[in-house]
C-alpha cells in the first residue's frame, strides 16, 4: 500500500479503534454512546462557539508539538516544552505589562521575541549540558521542567502577584495582545492559530530548504557522519534544542497574549507533554502536527460537551491514551488492515 | 552564619535520614523497576503511570478485602498488566517506546480518575482505607539516633533495599542476568545463541511494573493509606532520572534516589528550620533544590553514562 | 422490565417538569478535593433535591477551559424557559466568569472564592467569599492552648489567597493566646507547592515534626491527607495504640502530636488526633445562591461569609474536646462573640497581620 | 557420508531471491569452502543452516537426518555452530560470559563464574584458542574476539563449525594461526564450512569448494584438481584481472606531513605514538597494519575528528594542527571513511543529501541560508552516470543502496571535490570484485591527478597494488617504511606483528 496514504490511514484508524474501545467503557457505565459522541461532535464542532473553541486549543498544541517534533528531526528528546513555555510565558508577560507606551506593531513582536529568546535560552541550557558533558537532556528538561514550574509559581505569588485574587501577573499591554480574529460570546479567538500555522510553514521551510536544516538533520539521523561532514554536532545539538525551546516559548506566547493576557499558576496545563504524543501522531511532520494537533484539540473541547450527559472528563485522556498507543505500536492497526483486505 | 548553622542543625538531626529514607523508597522502587526495563533494551518512561494504578488498585483492594497486604499484592499485579501493554506494544509490535510509554501514562491518569466515581462513589480521592503498619525493631528503636532513624519504619523501606541487593545479585550473579544484560547491549548475539530475545525482554518489562507497582502501593497504602488522583506527583519521572544517573544499575539507582530523598528532605527541613526568615512566598523556591542539585550532578560529576546499546531499539529478526 | 421503563419516563416527565437548572463548572482541581469544589456541590445538589430541578457539573480540563466550559452552561440555562444559575468555582475562574457574565445578562451566574476584581459586579452575578482568617483564628487559639512544647506548624498547598488567609487567622490566633496568657509560643511555617500529592504533605509534616512541633495545621488541599497521617502514624507511635480512648488518655496526660484540618470537619479522618478542623461553609453559600436564583430573591453583589454569617467556623472537636480545658472552651465562646460583633477584627493580609495588635481583652469571668 | 546437506533451498527476500534451489553437500570432517561475490548468497546460505533465516523451500539434512531448524537453538542442538563476519559478542561482558552465554554453568541458583572461567580455560588449551578470560570484550584485539567465537561453538560441542568471512580482519600470520586452528579442528573430527572470496585462502586450506554467484551454485570443486583461475570465472562469470596495473607516475612537492603526532583513543590510552611523515602529490602512500593498532585515531586525527595530543599536521606547508573538519575540506582535503555506515553515509538521507555533504553550505548547492534543489539534483545525477551508482535514482535513501554502490556514491563524492590530498580508509572493504576494479582505478586516477593520497587498508593485496610507499603501523607506531616492489607480504607481515624493519632485513 501506498506509503504516504497509510501514514495518513493509520492515525485515523487508530482514532476509529480508540473510539470503539471507549464506546464500550461508555456502555459499561450506562451512557449512550450515541449521545456521548453526538456531544463530542457538538462540543467540537457543533456550533461557531464550538469550533471558535477548537482552534483556541489547538493552537497551544500545533506550537508544542512542533516544538516536540523539531527536537525529535534533530535527534534530541525535548521532554521540557513544558519548562520552556512556561518560561517564556512568564518572562514576556513581566516585560510586556509595561509595553503600554509601545504601539502594537512594535510590542507583539517584541513579546513574542522574548518569549522565545526565553524558551529557546532555556532550553539551549539542556542542549549545552548534553554538548558539552553528555548529560542526557531527558533528564536535565524534566529537571528543569519542575524548576520552572516552582520559579512560575513563586513569580506569581510573590514578586509579580497582583490583586488579592488568583495569583497572577499583572496584564499585559492592550498593545501586547494578539488581535481577534473571531468574538463569539465570550469566546476569544485570537490570531494565535496564524502564528501557529506560521511557525509550521517555518519548520517546514527551516527542514527542507536550509543548509541549517540540512545540518540538523544530519545531526539527529547520524551524528558521526555529520560531523565528518564538517557540521559541528555541539553547536547544532544546541542549536535544535534552541530552536525546539523558542518553539515551546512561542506556545506559551500565543496563551500569553491571545488567551489569558496574564500570566496564571497553571498556564501550560500539560501541554508540553502533550506535545510529544502530537510530534508522533503528526509523525513529525509540519502539517502532520497541525492536524494531530487539530485532533487532540478537538478531542478536549468535545469532551466537555460529553460531561453533560454524564461522561466524565477522564474519557478523553483515556482515548487520547489509545490513539497515541496505536500510533506508536503502528504495526498493530497496519496488521489488522492488511489481515482485512487479504479476507477481502 | 544562621544559614550555615540551619544546614548543621539538619545533618545532625536523625529524623532528616529518616525522612531521606521514606522520600527515597518509591524512587527506589520505580528506579529498579527501569533498571530492569532498560538493561533489556526496552524505554519505560510508562513508570510514573505504573505507580499510580499500583496506588489506585492498592486502595482498592484495601477497601474491598480490608486486608492491605492483599492490596499491595493487587498493585503488583495491575503493574503488571500495565506493564505487559507496554511489553505489548513495545516488543512484539516494535512501537515506539517512548510513546507507548507516553500514552500508557495518560491511560493510567484517564483509568484511575474514570474509575473513582463508579467505584468509591465520588471523585478525586477516598477515605482512608488501611495502611500497611510500620514495622518496629525491639531494641534498635532504644539506639541514640541510629534508633530514631531505624526504629520505626515502613516495612517498604527494607523490602527496598532488599529488592535492591536482590537485583544486583539477579542482575550480576544470575544466569537470567547475564542474559538480561546481553539482550540489551547485542540482542542478535544473544538470538544467535538461542536465547529468546523476546522472553528476557518480557521479563525486563514486566519486572518493572512489579517494582513501579510497589513504589505506588507504598505511596497510597504504605505511606498515607488513601488514594488521591495524580498522586504520583511526577515521582516516576524522577525515578527515570536516578536510573539513568545511577548508571542503570540497581545499586546507582539506589544511590541516586538517596541522594534525590536526601535533597527533598534538606528542601522540606531547611523549609521548616526555625533558624531561617524567609517570607511564605519564596519558600516554594526551597523545593528547587532536588532538582537543581539534579542537574549539576548529572553536569558536572557523572557525565556520560553507559547506556545499554540496544536500549530503546526494538529487536526485530529479518526473517 | 416495564415497570422501571414506566419509573424512567415517570422520572423524565418529573425532571422537565421543572424547567430550572443549576450547573456548576470546577476548576482543574475538579471533584474530590473535599474542598471548595466538593463543598460546592453538595450545597448545589441539596437545593436541587430540594426544589426538584435539575443540576449538572462541566469538571474543567485545564485553565482554557474556563470561558469555554462557563459559556457552555450559560447556553444550557438559556435554553431553560425558567433559566437557572451557573456555579464559578475556585478563585482561578475569576477573570474567566466576569468575561461569561457579561455576555449572558439574562442568567445567573455565582462565584465561589472569588473576589470581584473591579468596584462594579454586574446585576446577574453574585459571588461568595469566606473569612477563612476566622475559623483558622479558633483553631490557631486552640493549637497554642494545647501544645506542650511551644511550637505549632502551618503547611499550606501553594500560597494561594485562601490558603493565606487561613494562615493569618492561624497566626492571629496563636498571637493572640500568647498575649493573652503571657505564653511564647512560635509557628513554623512550610509550603508543600501543590495540592495532590499527599506523601509530599506527609514528608514536610514530618521534618516540621522533627523540627519539634507538636501540632500542625494544614491548609494544603489533599497534601494534608498526609499530613494527618504523619500526625496519626507519630501519635499512634507514641500510644501504642489506635484506640480512640487511648489516644485520648495518652494525650490528656502527656499531650502528644496533632494535626489540624482545614475546609471541612475533617477530625473524623484520624479521631482523636485531629484536635479541630477550621471548616468553611462552602455548601450553605452554593445552596444560598441556587435558592436566591429560583425563588428570585436575587442579591447580586459579593458576599463575604465569616462567623457571623455562619459561613466559617471551627469544628465541634468531636473526639478531643476533652483535650481542651474549660476554660479555653470559654475563652474561645467569649472570642466568637467578640468577633462577630466585629469588636475584634481577624486580619486577612500580611500587611494587617503584621500590624494587628492584640486588642484589650477582658473575659467576663 | 554428509555432515551437511541443503538440497534445493530457496529463500526470497522482498524484492531479491537470495538463494535460488541451492544445493549444497558437506563431506564430514573435510573444510568446505564457500566462495562467491558479496551478495552472491553465502551468508543467506548460512544463516539458514544457523537457523537465523528459514528457508522457502528446501531440505536440510545433518549426518544424514533431515532436521527441521527453526532458531540457533536447534542448530546448536544438532552440533551447528557460527562464527559470523561481524562478531555475535555483547561488549561489557567478560571473555568467559560471553562464551557461556545461553548455556551458563549454574551452581544452586547462582551463575557459576569460576566453572564458565575454566571450562573456558580448558578449551582455550585445547585447541590452542589463546583468550584472556576475564577481558571484556571490548578491550580485546579482533583477533582475539575471533577465537572468543570459536570458542563459543566448542563449548556448544559444535562438530559443524561455520566460520562467514573469517580472514578479512587477521594479519597474514593470524590468518596463519587460524588455520592452524582450523587444521586442529578438522583433526579431531570436525567439519568446517568456510565463507570466502579471497582466492588464495581458499586453495590453501579447504578441501572441496562450492562455487555460488548471484543465489546459484555455479560450480562444485575439488580444491586439489583446480586453480583460483577456474574458481575467478564460475565466481564472476567472466575472466577477471586479479590485480590492476599501476602506471609509473613521478610524484611532486609535499602536500601533506605530520610530525610526532600522539593521539588517544576513546579510553584515554595513547593510539598513535609519535608518527611523522610525509605525502607528495601525485604519490600514493600506504599504511598497513592489523586493525586496531592506532589507523582509526590516526586518520581521525588527520581529518579533524579527533583530539591531537601532540606534534603538528602541515598541509602544503601550512601548520593546521587543531583544525576542524570544515576548515580542513576547505583546504582541499578530502576523506574517504573506514565505516561508511558510520561516517560516509546517513542512511535516512536521499542520495542527492549525501553527495553534497562537506559541502552543502557552498554554491551551487546553497547559498549559505537556502539550499538550491535543482542543483543538487543535476550534480546528484552527475555524480551517479559518472561512477555508475545504481539504481540511478537520486531519491534513494542511502541505506537502501547496497554496499558497493553507497561506497560508490561515497567516493563520488569525495573525488568530485577534487581534494589536493585525499585520505582513503578501507574503500574495498565488504565490496566485491567489480566494485573493488572501479573503486582502484578511481583511485589511481586520483593519483594521476597529482593529488596526494593517504591509503589506510588491512587487506595486503590492496596495499600492495595501490601504494607507491607503505608504511607498517604497530601499536600506534611505524615500524617501518618499504616500496612494494622491494619487500614481500611476509616481510610486512612481520612488521605488522610488531617487528621493526631493521630487525625483519636483518634476519
Amino acid at each position: 500500500m501506498n506509503k504516504k496514504f497509510m501514514a495518513i490511514l493509520v492515525p485515523v484508524v487508530s482514532v476509529l479503534i480508540a473510539l470503539a474501545i471507549s464506546t464500550i467503557i461508555i456502555i459499561l457505565i450506562g451512557k449512550n454512546p450515541i449521545d456521548a459522541y453526538g456531544a463530542l461532535i457538538k462540543g467540537s464542532f457543533g456550533s461557531k462557539q464550538a469550533i471558535a473553541d477548537t482552534v483556541i486549543k489547538t493552537t497551544p498544541l500545533i506550537l508544542t508539538g512542533l516544538a516536540v517534533g523539531f527536537g525529535f528531526r534533530a535527534g534530541v528528546f525535548n521532554i521540557g516544552a513544558e519548562g520552556q513555555m512556561v518560561m517564556g510565558a512568564l518572562i514576556a508577560a513581566t516585560f510586556a505589562s509595561n509595553f503600554g507606551f509601545l504601539p502594537p506593531l512594535i510590542a507583539i513582536p517584541l513579546t513574542i521575541l522574548i518569549a522565545m529568546s526565553v524558551g529557546a535560552g532555556y532550553a539551549a541550557i539542556a542542549g549545552f549540558l548534553k554538548a558539552k558533558t553528555g548529560a542526557h537532556e531527558v533528564v536535565t528538561t524534566i529537571m528543569l521542567n519542575w524548576i520552572a514550574t516552582y520559579f512560575a509559581s513563586y513569580m506569581v505569588t510573590g514578586p509579580l502577584k497582583v490583586g488579592s485574587g488568583t495569583p497572577k501577573s499583572p496584564e499585559i499591554a492592550d498593545s501586547a495582545q494578539l488581535p481577534i480574529l473571531m468574538k463569539v460570546g465570550a469566546i476569544e479567538m485570537s490570531a494565535g492559530i496564524i502564528i501557529a500555522i506560521i511557525a509550521a510553514i517555518f519548520m517546514y521551510i527551516l527542514l527542507n530548504k536550509t543548509t541549517t536544516g540540512y545540518e540538523i538533520k544530519a545531526v539527529g539521523f547520524n551524528p558521526y557522519a555529520a560531523e565528518y561532514g564538517g557540521i559541528s554536532v555541539s553547536k547544532n545539538i544546541v542549536l535544535a534544542m534552541a530552536i525546539s525551546g523558542a518553539l515551546a516559548g512561542l506556545a506559551g506566547a500565543t496563551e500569553l497574549m491571545g488567551v489569558h493576557h496574564r500570566f496564571l499558576g497553571e498556564l501550560s496545563g500539560g501541554k508540553g507533554f502533550d506535545g510529544i504524543s502530537i510530534a508522533l501522531i503528526g509523525q513529525n511532520n509540519p502539517i502532520g502536527i497541525i492536524f494531530a494537533a487539530f485532533l487532540i484539540g478537538a478531542l478536549r473541547t468535545g469532551s466537555n460537551e460529553m460531561q453533560f450527559i454524564g461522561v466524565p472528563k477522564h474519557m478523553v485522556m483515556i482515548i487520547q491514551g489509545i490513539v497515541i498507543f496505536l500510533v506508536a505500536a503502528d504495526r498493530i492497526v497496519r496488521t489488522i488492515m492488511i489481515r482485512k483486505r487479504v479476507e477481502k | 552564619m544562621r544559614i550555615l548553622e540551619a544546614i548543621f542543625l539538619v545533618f545532625i538531626n536523625p529524623l532528616f535520614y529518616k525522612i531521606t529514607l521514606t522520600a527515597a523508597t518509591p524512587l527506589i522502587f520505580a528506579s529498579l523497576g527501569g533498571v530492569y526495563s532498560e538493561i533489556t533494551g526496552v524505554v519505560n518512561i510508562a513508570l510514573e503511570g505504573i505507580m499510580l494504578l499500583g496506588a489506585f488498585t492498592s486502595v482498592l483492594f484495601t477497601w474491598l478485602t480490608g486486608n492491605v497486604w492483599i492490596g499491595v499484592f493487587m498493585a503488583v499485579i495491575s503493574g503488571l498488566a500495565l506493564a505487559w501493554l507496554h511489553a505489548w506494544g513495545s516488543i512484539k509490535w516494535a512501537g515506539n517506546q517512548v510513546v507507548l510509554g507516553t500514552a500508557l501514562i495518560l491511560i493510567a491518569q484517564g483509568v484511575t480518575g474514570f474509575l473513582m466515581e463508579p467505584i468509591f462513589g465520588k471523585p478525586g480521592q477516598t477515605d482512608f482505607v488501611g495502611k500497611v503498619e510500620e514495622l518496629r525493631i525491639p531494641g534498635l528503636a532504644d539506639i541514640p539516633f541510629i534508633g530514631k532513624v531505624f526504629g520505626e519504619l515502613s516495612p517498604f523501606v527494607y523490602m527496598a533495599f532488599a529488592a535492591v541487593a536482590f537485583s544486583w545479585w539477579l542482575i550480576y550473579k544470575t544466569r537470567l542476568g547475564l542474559r538480561m544484560r546481553s539482550v540489551g547491549e547485542n540482542p542478535e548475539a544473544a538470538d544467535t545463541l538461542g536465547i529468546n530475545v523476546y522472553g528476557i525482554r518480557y521479563f525486563g518489562v514486566l519486572m518493572s511494573g512489579v517494582w513501579a507497582g510497589l513504589a505506588g502501593a507504598y505511596l497510597s497504602v504504605g505511606e498515607v493509606g488513601h488514594f488521591r488522583e495524580l498522586m504520583s506527583g511526577g515521582r516516576g519521572f524522577i525515578a527515570l532520572a536516578a536510573m539513568i544517573l545511577g548508571n542503570y544499575n540497581p545499586v546507582g539507582a539506589m544511590l541516586a534516589s538517596l541522594l534525590f530523598g536526601a535533597s527533598s528532605a534538606f528542601a522540606n527541613q531547611m523549609q521548616s528550620s526555625s533558624l531561617i526568615h524567609v517570607s511564605a512566598t519564596v519558600k516554594p523556591l526551597f523545593d528547587m533544590i532536588p532538582f537543581v542539585l539534579t542537574i549539576i550532578v548529572v553536569a558536572g560529576f557523572v557525565g556520560k553514562s553507559h547506556v545499554p546499546k540496544a536500549d530503546g531499539v526494538p529487536y526485530e529478526k529479518e526473517a | 422490565m416495564k415497570k422501571v421503563f414506566v419509573v424512567l419516563l415517570a422520572m423524565l416527565f418529573v425532571v422537565s417538569a421543572f424547567s430550572f437548572k443549576a450547573i456548576m463548572v470546577t476548576d482543574t482541581g475538579g471533584l474530590g478535593d473535599k474542598s471548595f469544589n466538593d463543598g460546592t456541590w453538595a450545597g448545589i445538589v441539596r437545593a436541587a433535591k430540594e426544589l426538584g430541578v435539575e443540576s449538572k457539573v462541566i469538571q474543567s480540563y485545564e485553565q482554557a477551559d474556563y470561558i469555554s466550559n462557563l459559556s457552555k452552561a450559560a447556553e444550557e440555562v438559556q435554553k431553560e424557559p425558567d433559566g437557572g444559575i451557573v456555579y464559578a468555582v475556585g478563585f482561578m475562574m475569576t477573570d474567566a466568569l466576569f468575561q461569561v457574565a457579561q455576555q449572558y445578562p439574562d442568567v445567573y451566574f455565582a462565584g465561589i472564592d472569588i473576589a470581584p476584581p473591579t468596584e462594579n459586579v454586574p446585576p446577574n452575578v453574585v459571588t461568595f467569599l469566606f473569612k477563612e482568617q476566622e475559623s483558622a483564628f479558633l483553631v490557631g487559639y486552640v493549637a497554642a492552648a494545647t501544645t506542650r512544647v511551644g511550637k505549632v506548624g502551618f503547611i499550606g498547598g501553594i500560597p494561594i489567597p485562601p490558603v493565606e488567609r487561613f494562615r493569618y487567622g492561624f497566626e492571629t490566633g496563636v498571637k493572640v493566646y500568647n498575649d493573652l496568657h503571657g505564653t511564647n509560643v512560635t509557628i513554623i511555617k512550610g509550603y508543600t507547592n501543590h495540592f495532590s500529592d499527599p506523601k509530599k504533605g506527609k514528608d514536610l509534616a514530618l521534618s516540621q515534626f522533627a523540627e519539634g512541633v507538636d501540632i500542625i495545621f494544614h491548609a494544603s488541599g489533599a497534601c494534608g491527607n498526609g499530613v494527618i497521617e504523619a500526625a496519626k502514624e507519630k501519635m499512634v507511635s507514641l500510644v501504642g495504640s489506635e484506640d480512640l480512648s487511648k489516644i485520648i488518655e495518652y494525650a490528656f496526660e502527656n499531650g502528644g502530636i496533632f494535626a489540624m484540618g482545614v475546609d471541612v470537619d475533617q477530625d473524623y479522618m484520624a479521631p482523636g488526633v485531629v484536635l479541630a478542623s477550621a471548616m468553611k461553609g462552602v455548601d450553605t453559600a452554593s445552596y444560598m445562591g441556587v435558592m436566591w436564583a429560583y425563588n428570585g430573591e436575587w442579591e447580586p453583589g459579593v458576599h463575604v461569609l465569616g462567623l457571623a454569617e455562619d459561613g466559617v467556623r471551627m469544628s465541634p472537636m468531636k473526639y478531643t474536646k476533652g483535650l481542651v480545658s474549660n476554660r479555653t472552651l470559654a475563652e474561645l465562646e467569649y472570642l466568637v462573640t467578640l468577633i462577630k460583633e466585629g469588636t475584634l477584627v481577624i486580619p486577612d493580609t500580611e500587611e494587617s497581620l503584621n500590624s494587628f495588635r492584640t486588642p484589650k481583652i477582658e473575659f467576663p469571668f | 557420508m554428509y555432515a551437511v546437506e541443503m538440497v534445493n533451498i530457496v529463500k526470497k527476500f522482498p524484492g531479491v531471491l537470495a538463494n535460488d534451489h541451492v544445493t549444497i553437500r558437506v563431506k564430514k570432517g573435510e573444510i568446505h569452502a564457500i566462495v562467491g561475490e558479496n551478495g552472491a548468497g553465502k551468508s543467506t546460505l548460512m544463516n539458514q543452516l544457523y537457523g537465523l533465516y528459514h528457508p522457502d523451500e528446501g531440505e536440510i539434512f545433518i549426518n544424514g537426518e533431515k532436521v527441521t531448524i527453526r532458531g540457533p537453538k536447534d542448530a546448536i542442538k544438532n552440533g551447528i555452530g557460527m562464527v559470523h563476519q561481524h562478531f555475535m559478542l555483547v561488549d561489557t561482558l567478560t571473555v568467559a560470559e560471553n562464551v557461556v552465554l545461553g548455556s551458563e554453568p549454574v551452581k544452586g541458583l547462582n551463575f557459576d563464574m569460576k566453572k564458565a572461567r575454566q571450562d573456558v580455560k580448558d578449551l582455550s588449551e585445547k585447541y590452542g584458542l589463546f583468550v584472556d578470560v576475564d577481558a571484556k570484550i571490548e578491550d580485546i584485539p579482533v583477533g582475539m574476539q575471533q577465537r572468543v567465537e570459536i570458542i563459543k561453538t566448542l563449548y556448544r560441542g559444535a562438530n559443524i563449525i561455520i566460520l562467514d568471512e573469517p580472514t578479512a580482519v587477521l594479519t597474514p600470520q593470524e590468518v596463519e594461526e587460524l588455520f592452524e586452528i582450523m587444521r586442529k579442528l578438522k583433526d579431531s573430527g570436525k567439519t568446517i564450512l568456510f565463507i570466502s572470496h579471497k582466492l588464495h585462502e581458499v586453495m590453501e586450506i579447504s578441501d572441496r569448494i562450492t562455487v555460488m554467484r548471484l543465489g546459484k551454485v555455479t560450480g562444485e570443486l575439488e580444491t586439489s584438481k583446480t586453480n583460483p583461475k577456474e574458481i575467478a570465472r564460475h565466481m564472476v562469470g567472466r575472466e577477471v584481472v586479479l590485480r590492476v596495473t599501476k602506471e609509473p607516475h613521478e610524484p611532486k612537492e609535499v602536500v601533506f606531513e605530520i610530525k610526532d603526532l600522539v593521539v588517544k583513543d576513546n579510553r584515554g590510552l595513547t593510539a598513535v605514538n609519535g608518527i611523522s611523515f610525509n605525502v607528495r602529490k601525485g604519490e600514493i602512500v600506504g599504511i598497513a597494519g592489523v586493525a586496531g593498532n592506532g589507523q582509526t585515531e590516526l586518520v581521525e586525527a588527520i581529518t579533524g575528528l579527533r583530539k591531537i595530543e601532540s606534534g603538528n599536521i602541515y598541509f602544503e606547508g601550512k601548520d593546521v594542527t587543531g583544525f576542524n573538519p570544515k576548515q580542513l575540506r576547505e583546504l582541499g582535503m578530502a576523506h574517504i571513511p573506514e565505516d561508511r555506515l558510520k561516517h560516509g553515509l546517513i542512511k535516512e538521507f536521499e542520495a542527492y543529501y549525501n553527495v553534497i555533504l562537506g559541502q552543502h553550505y557552498k554554491y551551487p548547492f546553497s547559498n549559505g541560508t537556502f539550499l538550491y534543489h535543482d542543483n543538487i539534483f543535476n550534480y546528484t545525477k552527475d555524480l551517479m552516470e559518472e561512477f555508475d551508482v545504481r539504481p540511478r535514482k537520486i531519491d534513494h535513501l542511502g541505506g537502501n543502496f547496497s554496499g558497493g554502490n553507497q561506497q560508490k556514491l561515497v567516493v563520488g563524492r569525495e573525488i568530485k571535490t577534487n581534494p589536493k590530498f585525499l585520505v582513503v580508509a578501507q574503500p574495498t572493504r565488504g565490496l566485491d570484485v567489480g566494485a573493488i576494479e572501479f573503486i582502484h582505478k578511481q583511485i589511481l586516477k586520483m593519483r594521476s591527478l597529482d593529488a596526494g593520497i593517504l591509503l589506510i587498508s588491512m587487506e595486503l593485496e590492496e596495499i600492495f597494488s595501490l601504494s607507491d610507499r607503505i608504511l607498517v603501523m604497530y601499536e600506534g607506531e611505524i615500524m617501518g617504511e618499504v616500496k612494494p616492489e622491494e619487500t614481500t607480504i611476509e616481510e610486512v607481515g612481520l612488521m605488522m606483528t610488531g617487528h621493526r624493519f631493521e630487525e625483519v632485513r636483518r634476519g
